[in-house]
C-alpha cells in the first residue's frame, strides 16, 4: 500500500468532473449555506436547488417529517425563480472551481424549455439537469417522468433551447425506469441522474393529519438506497450515456456500490442535513478506499460488477 | 456555523420528562447569542436519521453551553440517556437570535413550559431592574427551576390547575403585569407552545406593545438549506413564508400569519 | 377512560377477521415455526408462504441481506408446492380458530388457475390471497403484477377456479398503483392486499459481488413503510373493494397509520424476524389504543384521516 | 424455543477484537444443547434491523449462559459497547446441535478462529480422555484463551504465521493427532472460516471418518419461517437446499455440497 495519490477524476460525457461526488439539488442550497463548513471547490461538482421560470413560494408547512432510516419532503420546489438566481446566486457560484449544475423544472414541456432558454449564454454553469419527477399539470398531475414519451418530450424541448450539457433527472416512481432511460438517451440527453425520491406519506396516528400538509412528499435517505441502486444498476445495462447515481449515499462506503454499479458520479442529498461534511467525507473516503486497495484511478472500478 | 462533537459535561434530570445538558464547545459558546440553537446529533447512527434543533439555554464562561430539553419522543429520550463523556456531534450556532431592546425598557419573558429555554439566555442581558419573567405550566409538577438552569432573576410561575402560582393562563400573568407596569416602553418576548404565543401575539397587538417570538417548526437541515421550515408570513412581507432557521427561530410577532399556524 | 373491550372484529368481503392483524407470506412460514411464541388463534389471520404447483427449491444463497432499516430478500419462492402443503401442513392449520389464506403464485396465467383448483374443495382456508409480484415467464421477466390487463387476466383465472374469496397482492414497483388496483377489482377480486416488497439490491464493496446471489430482492421493513402508506392511501380511494395494508408494520402505533388511510386490516412481514411476537403485541397494542382514545370498535378509525 | 430480555451479566474484551459475554436466562441456559444458537437482538432499536445468530459457547449452572463474539461490523460492534445490567432480547436455543459420539469413541474438536465458540460446549460433554481440541489462528495475538471461556482441556494451537504453537493450518496439526491416534472409531466436529471447513470436510472423507461441520449463512429470522438460511445439499439428500437455522447449523459434512457453498 504505497501513499500514492489515487486520480478521482471522471467525466459525464463533455464534462470532466475533478472527483465522481457532487451535492444533490435541494439538499445544499445555492451552495453557500454550507460554505463555512464545506469548502465546494473541493467536491465535484454541486447541483443547486431546483429552479422554475417563476419564483415558486412552496408547499404549506409542515413540509418535512422524519421516517425509518429516512425523511420526507413536501418542499414544493420553493425557489426563487431562475432570472433572480441567475442575478442573485451564481455570481458567488461563478467564483467556485468546480462544476455547477443548474437543476431545472417546468410545468409544461414549453416551460421547460423557457427556463433552459433563460440559461442560455449564462457563464457559470457547466449543465442542465432536468428534474423530470414533478407533476404533469397537463396530464392530470401523474409526473411527467412516468412516461418515457413525455420524458423524451421534455428532453427535446430542453435539448431545442439549451446551450449546455443536459443531463435528465428520473422519478424511481415508474414501472420500467429502463424504458424512460432509453427514452431520453434517444431524445439526446447526455447523462442520466437517478434517483429521484420516491412517493410516501405518514400519518399522526394521535391527530389523523398527514404529518406533510401535502399529504404525500418525496422519501429520501439509507432507506431508498437499495431501490436507487438497483434502478442505477438497470439504467446503467440499459444506455451508453453517464449514469449519475443518487439516493440514500451516506458514506463512503455506500458511495462504491454505485461505482461498481457502473454509475461514473454519485450525488450526495439528506446526508448533508445529517452530516454537513458528508460530501466532503465522502471525497476523502474515496481516496483512502482507492489507496488501500491499490486502485491508482477511480475509474478503474466504475461497472466493475462480478458475478457469482 | 460550527460543526463539532461536543464532550457532555453533564446532563440530568431537573423536572418531570425534562433535562439539563451541559455540553462543552469553546467555539460554539463563544459564538452564541440569546434565541440562537444548534442541531444536535443525538447519536451516532442513521436512526433517528435527523439532528434535533434545541435552543441554547445558556453560555458559561468555561466554554460549555447548556440545553434545556423535554423528552418528547425518540430523540430527546436518547439524549436523556446520554453520560457524561460522551460527544456529540453539533451544528451552531444557528438562526437569529432576540434583538435587545435599549436599556430602560421593560422587558417581559412569556414562557409556556419547556419555551423557558432560550429566555433563560435572554434574562442574562436585558436590563434585569425593568424585567417580568413569566412562565406557564399545566402543573406544579412540571416547574422548571428557573435559578438552577440560569435565571437570575425571580420568576413569576402560572399554572393552569392553580397547583402553584398563579392559578390560569400564563397570558393573565402578562396581562397583570403590563398594567401594573403602566405607561412607558415595553416590549414582551415570548416562546412556548402555539396557542400560547397566538394569544400574545394578539394580546400585544392589541396593546400595541412589540413582540418577539421564538418558533418551532420541524427542520431538516437548520441551515437554509432544505426550505423545510417555512412559516406564512404577515401580508405585507417581502416573501411569502419565512424560514424559521434562517430568518428565525426568533420573528417580530407582527410579521408571522398567525392564522395559518 | 374506561376499561371497555373494545371491538377488534373487521371484515374483508365475505371474511370475518376477530381482529385486523394478520401474518404476511412469506414471514411467519407455516404458521407453527413461531407457535410457541405466538398463538395463531389471537391472531386476526395467517397468510402462509407462497405456493406454488410444483415445490420450489429456491434461489442460490446469499439470500437475505440487512439494509438501513430493512432487509432484502431473494428466496425465490422456495416452497413445498400446492399438495404438500394440503397433505403436510394443513391439517396442524385446520386446528386452528383464526383465519388461514393461501398465498399463491404461478409461472404462467393458467398455472395460477391450476394451483387455485388444487384448493378447490379443501377446508381450512379461508380465502386464497394472489400473489401477482413474481416474474412472468411468458413476459421477459417483469412481474405479472406491473401490468393492469395482465393482473386481471391472472385474477380471473384464479377466480374461475377457486371456491374462496380471493385476495389480488399487489406489487408496489410500478408507475400507477391505482390502475392496477381498479383492474383487479374489475375482474372481481374481492380484497386487495398491499404491498409486496420494493425490488432493490446492495453490492459487497470489497468482493464487487452482488450480495444477493440472485442480484435484486425484495426490500422489506420499516424503510418502505412510508412508500407503502402511500400506496394503500391511493388504492383505497381508487376501489370500493377491503384494502389489506401491509409494509414495515413494526408495531403498534403503525398499524393505525394504515387503518386510519383506509385499510381494513392489515399484515406483519419482517417485523415478525425482529420480533416474534410482534404480530400479538400489535393486536394489544390496538386494543390499549383504542381504550385510550376511547374507541369502542376498531371500525371507527378505518379511513378517517382527516385533512387540514 | 424461548424468547425473553436478558441480563448482561458481564461483557468483556478477552482477545483482539473478541468479547466474553455473560446472559442471564436460566430458561434459555436449562434448554440449550452444545451446537445450538441464539439469535440476539444487539439494541432495542430498528437500524440495524435483524437479530445477530450466535453460538452458545458454554451454560453455566447458574443460569446463566455465555457468548463468545468477534467483532466483524455493525451489530457486534454494538453489543461489545454493552454494558452489565442492560437486558438484550434472546431467542433461542435455536437448531440442531452437535449429535455425540458413543462414550470411547476418539473426537477431534477443530477450530479456526472464533469457530471456538460452539466447540467449547461439546468439549465439556465429551469423553474427555479421548479429544483433542486443535484451534487455528492466523496469528498469536487473535488466540482466544480457551480455559478462560469454559475449555477444560488443553488446546493445541497452530498459528499461520508460526508465532504460537504449530506454523501452518489446523488441518496439518489433525493430521498430525488422527495418525498419532492410529486405528478406532474417531469423528470430528469442526466449526471455523468456510476455506478451513472444506479442508477438513475432505480430509475426514478421505479418511472416513464421519465429521459434523457447524455452518454460518446470514439469518433474518433463525427459525425456520424465511427460508433465507439455505445451503446446498449434497446429492441423494431429500431436500435441494438445507435451513441451517432448523437442520443445522451443525451438518454431517457428507450431506452438504461443499462445491455450492
Ligand atoms: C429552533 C428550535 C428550538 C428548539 N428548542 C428546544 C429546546 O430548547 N428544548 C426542547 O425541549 N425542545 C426544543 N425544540 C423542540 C425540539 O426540537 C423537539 O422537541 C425535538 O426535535 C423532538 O425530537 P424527538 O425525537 O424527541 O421527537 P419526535 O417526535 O420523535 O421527533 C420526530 C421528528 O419531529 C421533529 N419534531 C418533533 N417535535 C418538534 C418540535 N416541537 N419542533 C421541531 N421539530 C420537532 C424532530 O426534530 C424529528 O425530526 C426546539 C425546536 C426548534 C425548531
Ligand atoms: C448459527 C451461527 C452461529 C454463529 N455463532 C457465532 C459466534 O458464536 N461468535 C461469533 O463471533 N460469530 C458467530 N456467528 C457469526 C455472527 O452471526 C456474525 O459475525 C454477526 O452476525 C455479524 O454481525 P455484524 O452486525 O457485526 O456484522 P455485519 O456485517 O454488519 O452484519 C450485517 C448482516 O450480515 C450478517 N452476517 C455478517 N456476518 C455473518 C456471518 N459470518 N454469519 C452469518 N451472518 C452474518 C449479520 O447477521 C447481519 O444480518 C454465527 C453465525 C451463525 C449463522
Ligand atoms: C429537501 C429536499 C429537496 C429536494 N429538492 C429537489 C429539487 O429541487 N430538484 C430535484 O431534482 N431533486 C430534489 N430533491 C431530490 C434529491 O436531489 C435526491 O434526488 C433525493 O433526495 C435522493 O437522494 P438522497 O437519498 O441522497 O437524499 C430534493 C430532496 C430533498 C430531501
Ligand atoms: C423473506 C420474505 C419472504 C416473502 N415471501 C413472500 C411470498 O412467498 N409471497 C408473497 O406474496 N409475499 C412474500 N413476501 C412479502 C411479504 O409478505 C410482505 O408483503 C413484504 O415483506 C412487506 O411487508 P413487511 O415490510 O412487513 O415485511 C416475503 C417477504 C419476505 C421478507
Ligand atoms: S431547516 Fe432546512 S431550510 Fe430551515
Ligand atoms: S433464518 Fe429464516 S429460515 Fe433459517
Amino acid at each position: 500500500m504505497t501513499e500514492i495519490q489515487p486520480d478521482l477524476k471522471t467525466s459525464l460525457g463533455s464534462l470532466t468532473l475533478k472527483n465522481p461526488v457532487l451535492t444533490a439539488s435541494g439538499t445544499f442550497g445555492y451552495g453557500q449555506e454550507f460554505s463555512s463548513l464545506v469548502d465546494p471547490n473541493l467536491l465535484g461538482g454541486i447541483v443547486v436547488k431546483g429552479l422554475s421560470l417563476k419564483p415558486r413560494a412552496g408547499n404549506r408547512p409542515p413540509r418535512t417529517v422524519e421516517t425509518p432510516c429516512g425523511m420526507l419532503n413536501a418542499i414544493g420546489l420553493a425557489n426563487m425563480g431562475v432570472d433572480a438566481f441567475v442575478e442573485k446566486r451564481l455570481p458567488l457560484l461563478r467564483e467556485l472551481d468546480t462544476v455547477v449544475i443548474a437543476n431545472i423544472y417546468g410545468h409544461t414541456i414549453d416551460e421547460y424549455g423557457t427556463v433552459a432558454a433563460r440559461l442560455k449564454g449564462v457563464e457559470g454553469i457547466s449543465a442542465i439537469e432536468v428534474n423530470i419527477s414533478c407533476p404533469n399539470v397537463d396530464g392530470g398531475g401523474m409526473a411527467f417522468g412516468t412516461d418515457p414519451d413525455i420524458s423524451a418530450r421534455v428532453t427535446e424541448q430542453v435539448l431545442k433551447k439549451a446551450d449546455k450539457p443536459v443531463i435528465v433527472k428520473l422519478s424511481p416512481n415508474v414501472t420500467d425506469i429502463r424504458a424512460v432511460a432509453r427514452a431520453v438517451e434517444r431524445a439526446g440527453a447526455e447523462g442520466i441522474s437517478l434517483i429521484n425520491t420516491l412517493t410516501g406519506m405518514a400519518i399522526d396516528i394521535e391527530t389523523r393529519l398527514p404529518r406533510l400538509a401535502n399529504i404525500s412528499g418525496g422519501l429520501s435517505g439509507p432507506a431508498i438506497r437499495p431501490v436507487a441502486l438497483h434502478m442505477v444498476y438497470q439504467v446503467v445495462k440499459a444506455v451508453r450515456i453517464p449514469v449519475i447515481g443518487i439516493g440514500g449515499i451516506m458514506d463512503y462506503r455506500d458511495a462504491p456500490e454505485f461505482l461498481i454499479a457502473g454509475a461514473k458520479a454519485v450525488q450526495v442529498g439528506t446526508a448533508s442535513f445529517v452530516n454537513p461534511r458528508a460530501s466532503l467525507d465522502i471525497v476523502e473516503g474515496l481516496k483512502a478506499f482507492c489507496q488501500g486497495h491499490g486502485i491508482t484511478a477511480i475509474d478503474e472500478i466504475i461497472g466493475t460488477m462480478r458475478l457469482r | 456555523m460550527i460543526e463539532e462533537e461536543a464532550g457532555i459535561v453533564f446532563n440530568r434530570q431537573i423536572a418531570d420528562k425534562t433535562y439539563h445538558m451541559g455540553l462543552e464547545s469553546p467555539r460554539i459558546a463563544a459564538a452564541a447569542k440569546p434565541g440562537q440553537f444548534v442541531m444536535l446529533r443525538v447519536f451516532n447512527g442513521i436512526d433517528p436519521l435527523l439532528r434535533r434543533p434545541l435552543s441554547i439555554c445558556r453560555v458559561g464562561g468555561d466554554g460549555i453551553f447548556y440545553l434545556l430539553y423535554r423528552v418528547v419522543g425518540r430523540g430527546t429520550a436518547i439524549m436523556s440517556r446520554a453520560v457524561k463523556g460522551e460527544r456529540l456531534s453539533v451544528l451552531g450556532p444557528l438562526g437569529r437570535g432576540f434583538k435587545l431592546p435599549p436599556p430602560g425598557d421593560r422587558s417581559f419573558l412569556v414562557a409556556g413550559g419547556i419555551g423557558i429555554a432560550p429566555l433563560i439566555s435572554l434574562s442574562q442581558v436585558v436590563d434585569k431592574d425593568h424585567m417580568a419573567f413569566l412562565v406557564g405550566y399545566r402543573s406544579a409538577a412540571e416547574i422548571i427551576p428557573a435559578e438552577q438552569v440560569g435565571a437570575d432573576t425571580s420568576v413569576s410561575i402560572a399554572t393552569d390547575d392553580g397547583t402553584a402560582g398563579h392559578r390560569g393562563p400564563v397570558t393573565e400573568l402578562l396581562k397583570a403585569n403590563v398594567e401594573r407596569a403602566g405607561e412607558g416602553r415595553a416590549i414582551v418576548f415570548a416562546c412556548g407552545p402555539l396557542p400560547m404565543l397566538k394569544a400574545v401575539a394578539a394580546l400585544t397587538s392589541k396593546w400595541n406593545i412589540p413582540c418577539q417570538v421564538s418558533l418551532e417548526t420541524s427542520m431538516a437541515c437548520g441551515v437554509g438549506a432544505c426550505h423545510g421550515c417555512a412559516v406564512k408570513s404577515s401580508s405585507g412581507q417581502k416573501k411569502p413564508y419565512h424560514h424559521v432557521c434562517q430568518d428565525g427561530p426568533v420573528f417580530d410577532a407582527d410579521t408571522v400569519d398567525w392564522g395559518r399556524l
